[in-house]
């Protein structure tokens, strides 16, 4: 049987609450969110259980999930939510506390290292480049995905779509010090 | 008319089309599109999953940039860029400490007003109606279902975009262009772009739905105004095919497409040429009739 | 010489709390004229009481001042208090130190302060009181019921058979209301109009009770005991002193595809119509808007008599030598003279149209409750087959959706509608006894069944007529082929759900009836956010309104389900024969005065009374010659809001209980 | 600079059927406000004579708060409409006293908006507060 405590619910309430402004009580668990939800059944968790977990302080649980990564973010459930509860807000929020304190669901490693592939290649030349994309990307995934899988950068190249080199910018330093600060402070 | 471009980093990658289709709808609309000089990315999905005042700082150096320019209105045709825009300007709005904190990070002022524009807000402000009198090749005949999927009417209190369950702005912009929109329901549905790369197979089972429901309703093919779908519709429909033994090949266009199509360019100029679906042929003969 | 009495009530901990109840006794004991301050535990309570009465007496106090609770609450119980002491009960009053301080402060030195300048100007105020007299006024024996749904249906029966005269008003050509669209009633299941026709014949029978249908209230004036109210009937363009309601009209007209308001758009009328068979009374109304006769007259830009269009009606109507049919006829203002109102006008629908995730009504399949009513019933369209609109073709699969705008705050409706709990429930049983092997689904958040034998009949539509209950919100709704695909989610499991339904059963919100609202302003009745009528005191005077002799019955003030609204009715039904038994009322002698000395004659107050208390008096001397005009207020008419008191410019009018000397009084007190 | 909080005095003029029972609502609902308020309570504010606003100030007031039944909503149909018309009147008449206008606020409160009530209550206060203590009348009199 899992620990649930009053001051565990307090406590994991209280830090949404300082990280995204949600209250989690607003959620009276209709389960409208998980209903309209397109990747629901790839999920753990569905999502209007995340939220019940979240009133329950079961923060491992939560940040440990594979469903905040697996949400594609497409605010479904907050449009339709009849306590009006930003749900997507919460997912952003647990995705990122998870992957700050590392507990990225090793199954759903993949959409991290998405993320993080994008961020540094923006963060290199302060564009997103595909194929730098792609190239990172996959090599944060090898040996676990192969690199013909999905992108299909031959066609795209053929169809005038990539550019192998991706232009720099300017700017690409000064983007490079707002992501290093960024990070720096969230981090504190 | 001369209005702020945010092209975004798609539109000079596999989006090149859609940045092709906008370049010469503009020209011959008679609208001069000022490019935010030096613009960078704008965080997209990423920024929001990994860092909330990374996902608001990104955008906000775009948004300063064009301040600085001096422009009062910025059309960002890549719904993602435009949500994330106007996200930041609304939570800047909302918490000025917020904003203090984002000028210092970028180094740059956030003073002023610059009004974000997605595709079909640019049309708006441009006039359904202007754009009616200047086509010179009525799309009729043609049956177009129009996707919005997420992000352009999601979340409804912050990007502030017609119907969010049943938008009708873009079947406007089809009808002026004389083609007819075809009444279906997968309009806001979402095709999971943002999963594309690391959850092949989902988004493999949405794309699946939204095309059968647009051929169910029979549609020609389905028009889009955001790369992320246009990449995935399009893209992904061979991986549907494959992954679920179909035959699907609905072409899928980008409304600027069908814009500079009516407006008379060739399919060719209008970027039409390089989808992964064929999509020329459907709409080649279009409007010869009335071609004056 | 004054000698005042101040009494302190801790509440309990209420006021004791924050307000140092033994400190503001000293402080008031030092006012000037003050002779007795005393706190005391529960100043309400019987020795509380006591101890005002016996100062009274033994001090002589000339005015009582009760630190307590705000006055709306026990005011009448202190100066009954002191009127059993022998003083006159206006020569005491209330300072609020309850809901006014300590319940909103929480600084006890600051909360003392204000309890203590509180006390200190009511005992100003009332060294200025002068002893009052209830004003007598007759009581007009005769109730008007504004809806005859049977909220109203058992309000007026219950008046008529107290041997009062009752003015029934129903906007619709019938009574009857939405019970009489019902099929089966939970948790019994027995027939709505078998149950209820009965009644309407009753009323309609009835030597008490006087019936205009097809009718509104249009303007309200008077006050309690003695109202006068205008109502306009509608032109029916119907002799109903002529017509036998044979119906031979109504067989003859050729606009037939009028939807029906009755069968809520699933069946049509014509526009001469009965709305349904049993209707009370059973005189047919010509819809104007569908008349083929009048939108012809209207195309023509004239008056319908010049027009020889269509008019079969008026040839089929057997009535001679005079037809029954009057395409003349022009609406009526009836004046009523009553003493006491009683408001059932009811609950409309929340509009499904509303609901963008569920199609905005786009889709004919996906129907509301009372839609489903209709399909059910035997006298419904369909004659009791549950058939669905779009092709009449019987449900394999019917799905129920329970809290349609209600419970949700982003609708805009926050409250729970109450009855759709059980009406889904009975819905679903009765597709189950008509369609045996057919799928009933139910999503809901709750089951909310709290009534006599209510929660049973819901464990029976599950364990006997084997309906399927999820506990979810359904997200979307949208075709497919034929079928409507239904996209729900069962918390229980975490399951996400779809179901391919034939027929949606949208449980929409009861929402307050249009319009309501201007009604309310008329009568003076205040309403909540959702337009539901206020009651007096939400547990003790549940069927009153604010607005003396005006009540409330059914679900014009809350959702209420019949056995809830028929209770109502008769609770207000009691209240009003208790108001019509007493040959005079006695009413608070708060009113205007004027100085006929001093007045000038300049009618101000005239012009600004909104009750017409303000009458003309002339002055004559021995010989009658006309010397001068003055005002006159009728303390029978006025209602004691001073606002020519404060309009008149010679300074010559006062109101009893707020005369400026008390004011300017309880002013310089601060 | 720390200075202790000016506790201004203000009277509040309300009517008995929507703005009193607005504040016994707020008081039911235990909705904290600031205390530095004093309610005298009239049937209707058709009945508020300005004088009795004068005479407040007079009486070393700092500011006055005037609360009614909403338009359309009064208990006696149309009280609070000559109330509003008078209070236009009034207000030239401080504007020519030189009276600063924020000390005399008027407003609508329904016997169903308890929380409305608070608000203006502090509202009143803070606006108050910041003009600081009332003095100029005796000067405006004399």
């Amino acid at each position: 049987m899992r620990e649930i405590t009053g001051r565990a619910c307090r406590d994991l309430a209280r830090e949404i609450h300082e990280h995204s402004g949600l209250q989690v009580e607003e959620c009276y668990q209709c389960g409208k969110c998980t209903a309209g939800c397109p990747v629901a059944d790839e999920m753990d968790i569905p999502p209007n259980v995340v939220v019940r977990l979240c009133q329950l302080g079961q923060r491992d649980r939560v940040l440990g999930s594979k469903t905040i990564w697996v949400c594609a973010a497409c605010q479904t459930c907050m449009t339709r939510c009849p306590q009006e509860f930003d749900i997507a807000k919460l997912m952003d929020a647990l995705r990122q506390i998870s992957h700050r304190e590392g507990r990225v669901n090793p199954e759903a490693a993949g959409m991290a290292h998405f993320y993080e592939a994008f961020l540094d290649v923006t963060r290199r030349f302060g564009r997103l480049s595909e194929v730098g994309l792609t190239a990172l990307y996959k090599m944060k995934r090898f040996p676990n995905e192969v690199m013909n899988d999905v992108f299909l950068a031959p066609g795209l190249m053929s169809r005038g779509k990539l550019h192998l080199v991706p232009k720099g910018i300017k700017g690409a330093s000064s983007v490079r010090k707002i992501i290093d600060r960024c990070m720096k402070e969230s981090h504190r | 008319m001369k209005v702020g471009y945010y092209p975004g980093c798609s539109l000079e990658g596999s989006a090149s089309d859609f940045g092709l289709s906008i370049a010469k709808a503009a020209e011959l609309m008679g609208v001069d599109l000022v490019e935010i000089s030096d613009w960078s990315c704008c965080g997209a999905s990423a920024a929001h999953s990994l860092d909330h005042l990374l996902s608001i700082a990104l955008p906000a150096r775009n948004l300063a940039l064009a301040l600085a320019q001096g422009l009062d209105q910025v059309v960002a045709p890549c719904a993602a860029c435009s949500n994330r825009l106007i996200t930041a300007q609304v939570e800047i709005k909302a918490d000025p400490d917020l904003g203090a904190r984002v000028e210092d990070i970028v180094g740059m002022s956030l003073d002023g007003d610059v009004r974000v524009l997605n595709m079909l807000d640019f049309v708006d402000v441009y006039g359904v109606d202007t754009l009616k009198e200047k086509v010179t090749r009525p799309l009729e005949g043609f049956k177009g279902a129009c996707y919005y999927g997420c992000l352009l009417v999601r979340p409804p209190k912050v990007v502030q975009f017609d119907d969010p369950e049943d938008p009708k702005s873009m079947e406007r912009v089809l009808t002026a262009l004389g083609a007819t929109p075809v009444d279906w329901h997968f309009k806001v549905e979402c095709c999971g772009a943002g999963l594309t790369m690391a959850q092949p197979k989902i988004v493999a089972r949405l794309v699946r739905d939204i095309l059968r429901n647009a051929e169910e309703n029979g549609a020609d093919g389905i028009v889009v105004s955001c790369p992320l779908c246009h990449q995935n519709l399009d893209m992904r429909q061979l991986a549907v095919n494959a992954e679920y033994g179909e035959t699907h090949r609905l072409p899928i266009y980008y409304l600027s497409e069908l814009m500079a199509l009516a407006l008379g360019a060739s399919p060719k100029d209008a970027g039409i040429d390089r989808h992964f679906i064929e999509a020329t042929e459907r709409v080649a003969s279009l409007g010869q009739s009335g071609k004056k | 010489m004054e000698r005042i009495g101040v009494f302190i009530c801790h509440c309990g901990e209420n006021i004791g709390r924050t307000v140092d109840c033994a400190k503001v006794a000293e402080t008031a004991g030092k006012f000037r004229n003050v002779v007795h301050a005393v706190d005391y535990k529960y100043m309400c309570s019987d020795p509380g009481q006591a101890m005002v009465r016996d100062a009274i007496k033994e001090k002589g106090l000339t005015g009582v001042v009760v630190a307590a609770c705000s006055p709306r609450m026990h005011e009448p119980t202190f100066r009954r208090a002191a009127a059993d002491a022998g003083l006159n009960p206006f020569l005491c009053e209330m300072a609020n130190v309850r809901e006014h301080c300590s319940w909103v402060h929480e600084d006890v030195d600051a909360a003392t302060a204000k309890a203590t300048d509180l006390i200190r100007v009511m005992v100003e105020k009332v060294k200025q009181n002068e002893p009052l007299y209830p004003i007598r006024v007759p009581v007009t024996k005769r109730a008007l019921v504004i809806g005859g749904g049977i909220a109203g249906i058992q309000a007026a029966l219950d008046i008529a058979d107290g041997g009062h005269e009752v003015v029934l008003v129903e906007k619709s050509p019938s009574i009857g209301g939405h019970m009489a669209q019902l099929s089966e009633t939970f948790p019994t299941l027995d027939c709505s109009q078998c149950i209820l026709t009965p009644r309407m014949v009753e009323v309609a029978q009835h030597p008490n009770i006087t019936l205009h249908v097809y009718s509104e209230v249009e303007e309200v004036n008077g006050f309690i005991g003695n109202f006068e109210v205008k109502i306009r009937h509608k032109a029916s363009s119907v002799n109903n002193a002529l017509c036998t309601g044979c119906g031979a009209c109504t067989q003859v007209c050729p606009a037939k595809k009028v939807p029906s308001e009755f069968d809520v758009g699933l069946g049509d009328r014509t526009a001469i119509y009965v709305p349904f068979p049993q209707a009370v009374p059973n005189k047919p109304v010509i819809d104007r808007d569908h008349c083929v006769r009048f939108k012809a007259a209207a195309r023509k830009g004239l008056p319908v008599t010049e027009v020889t269009t269509c008019g079969k009606c008026q040839e089929a109507c057997p009535i001679e030598p005079v037809k029954a049919i009057d395409f003349s006829m022009e609406d009526e203002i009836i004046t009523e003279e009553v003493g006491a109102i009683v408001v059932a006008t009811g609950y409309e629908l929340y509009e499904k149209e509303a609901v963008g995730e569920y199609g905005y009504g786009k889709y004919p399949d996906i129907i509301d409750g009372l839609q489903f009513e209709r399909l059910a019933s035997a006298s419904g369209p369909t004659g009791g087959v549950i058939r669905r609109p779009s092709d009449g073709e019987i449900p394999e699969t019917v799905v129920f959706v329970q809290c349609v705008g209600s419970r949700d705050r982003a609708k805009g409706l926050t409250y729970c509608s109450k009855i759709c709990c059980m009406y889904t429930a009975k819905h679903a049983m009765l597709y189950k006894h008509k369609v045996h092997d057919g799928n009933a689904w139910v999503f809901y958040m709750d089951i909310r069944s709290g009534g006599k034998g209510y929660d049973e009949f819901v464990r029976r539509a599950v364990e006997e007529d084997e309906v399927k209950y999820v506990r979810g919100r359904v997200s979307r709704i949208y075709p497919e082929g034929k079928k409507l695909v239904v996209l729900g989610a069962d918390t229980l499991s975490g399951e996400k759900i779809r179901i391919d339904a034939d027929l949606v059963v949208l449980a929409t919100a009861i929402s307050a009836s249009k319009g309501v609202e201007t009604l309310a302003q008329k009568l003076g009745v205040s309403y909540d956010q959702y337009n539901f009528l206020s009651e007096a005191h939400p547990k003790l005077r549940p069927v009153e309104t604010a607005s003396a002799g005006v009540f409330l019955a059914g679900a014009c003030q809350a959702a209420r389900d019949i056995p809830d609204a028929v209770a109502q009715a008769s609770g207000a039904a009691s209240k009003v024969q208790v108001l019509l038994s007493s040959e005079e009322l006695e009413r608070e002698p708060v009113v205007a005065r004027v100085d006929e000395n001093t007045c000038v004659g300049c009618f101000c107050c005239e012009s600004v009374c909104a009750y017409g208390a303000v009458e003309r008096k002339e002055i004559r001397d021995r010989s009658g010659n006309l010397v001068k005009t003055l005002a006159y207020v009728n303390p029978g008419v006025c209602q004691g809001c001073g606002t020519c008191v404060a309009t008149c410019r010679s300074n010559s009018i006062d109101l009893a209980g707020y005369t400026d000397k008390q004011v300017f009084n309880e002013i310089r007190a601060l | 600079m720390a200075e202790e909080t000016f506790h201004p005095k203000i009277v509040a003029f309300v009517c008995n059927w929507c703005t009193y029972a607005g504040a016994d609502l707020a008081g039911t609902s235990r909705i904290k406000y600031d205390p530095d308020i004093r309610v005298i309570k009239l049937p209707c504010s058709g009945r508020i004579d300005p004088l009795f606003l004068l005479q407040a100030f007079e009486r070393g007031a700092d500011g006055v708060l005037v609360s009614g039944c909403h338009p359309g909503d009064c208990h006696y149909t149309s009280g609070n409409y000559y109330a509003q018309r008078r209070w236009i009147v009034f207000r030239e008449l401080l504007q020519f006293l030189g009276i600063e206008e924020e000390r005399v606020q008027f407003s609508w409160v329904s016997a169903a908006e308890g929380g409305k009530w608070a608000e203006v209550v502090n509202d009143v206060v803070g606006k108050v507060r910041e003009l600081g203590p009332f003095t100029r009348y005796k000067e405006i009199v004399r």
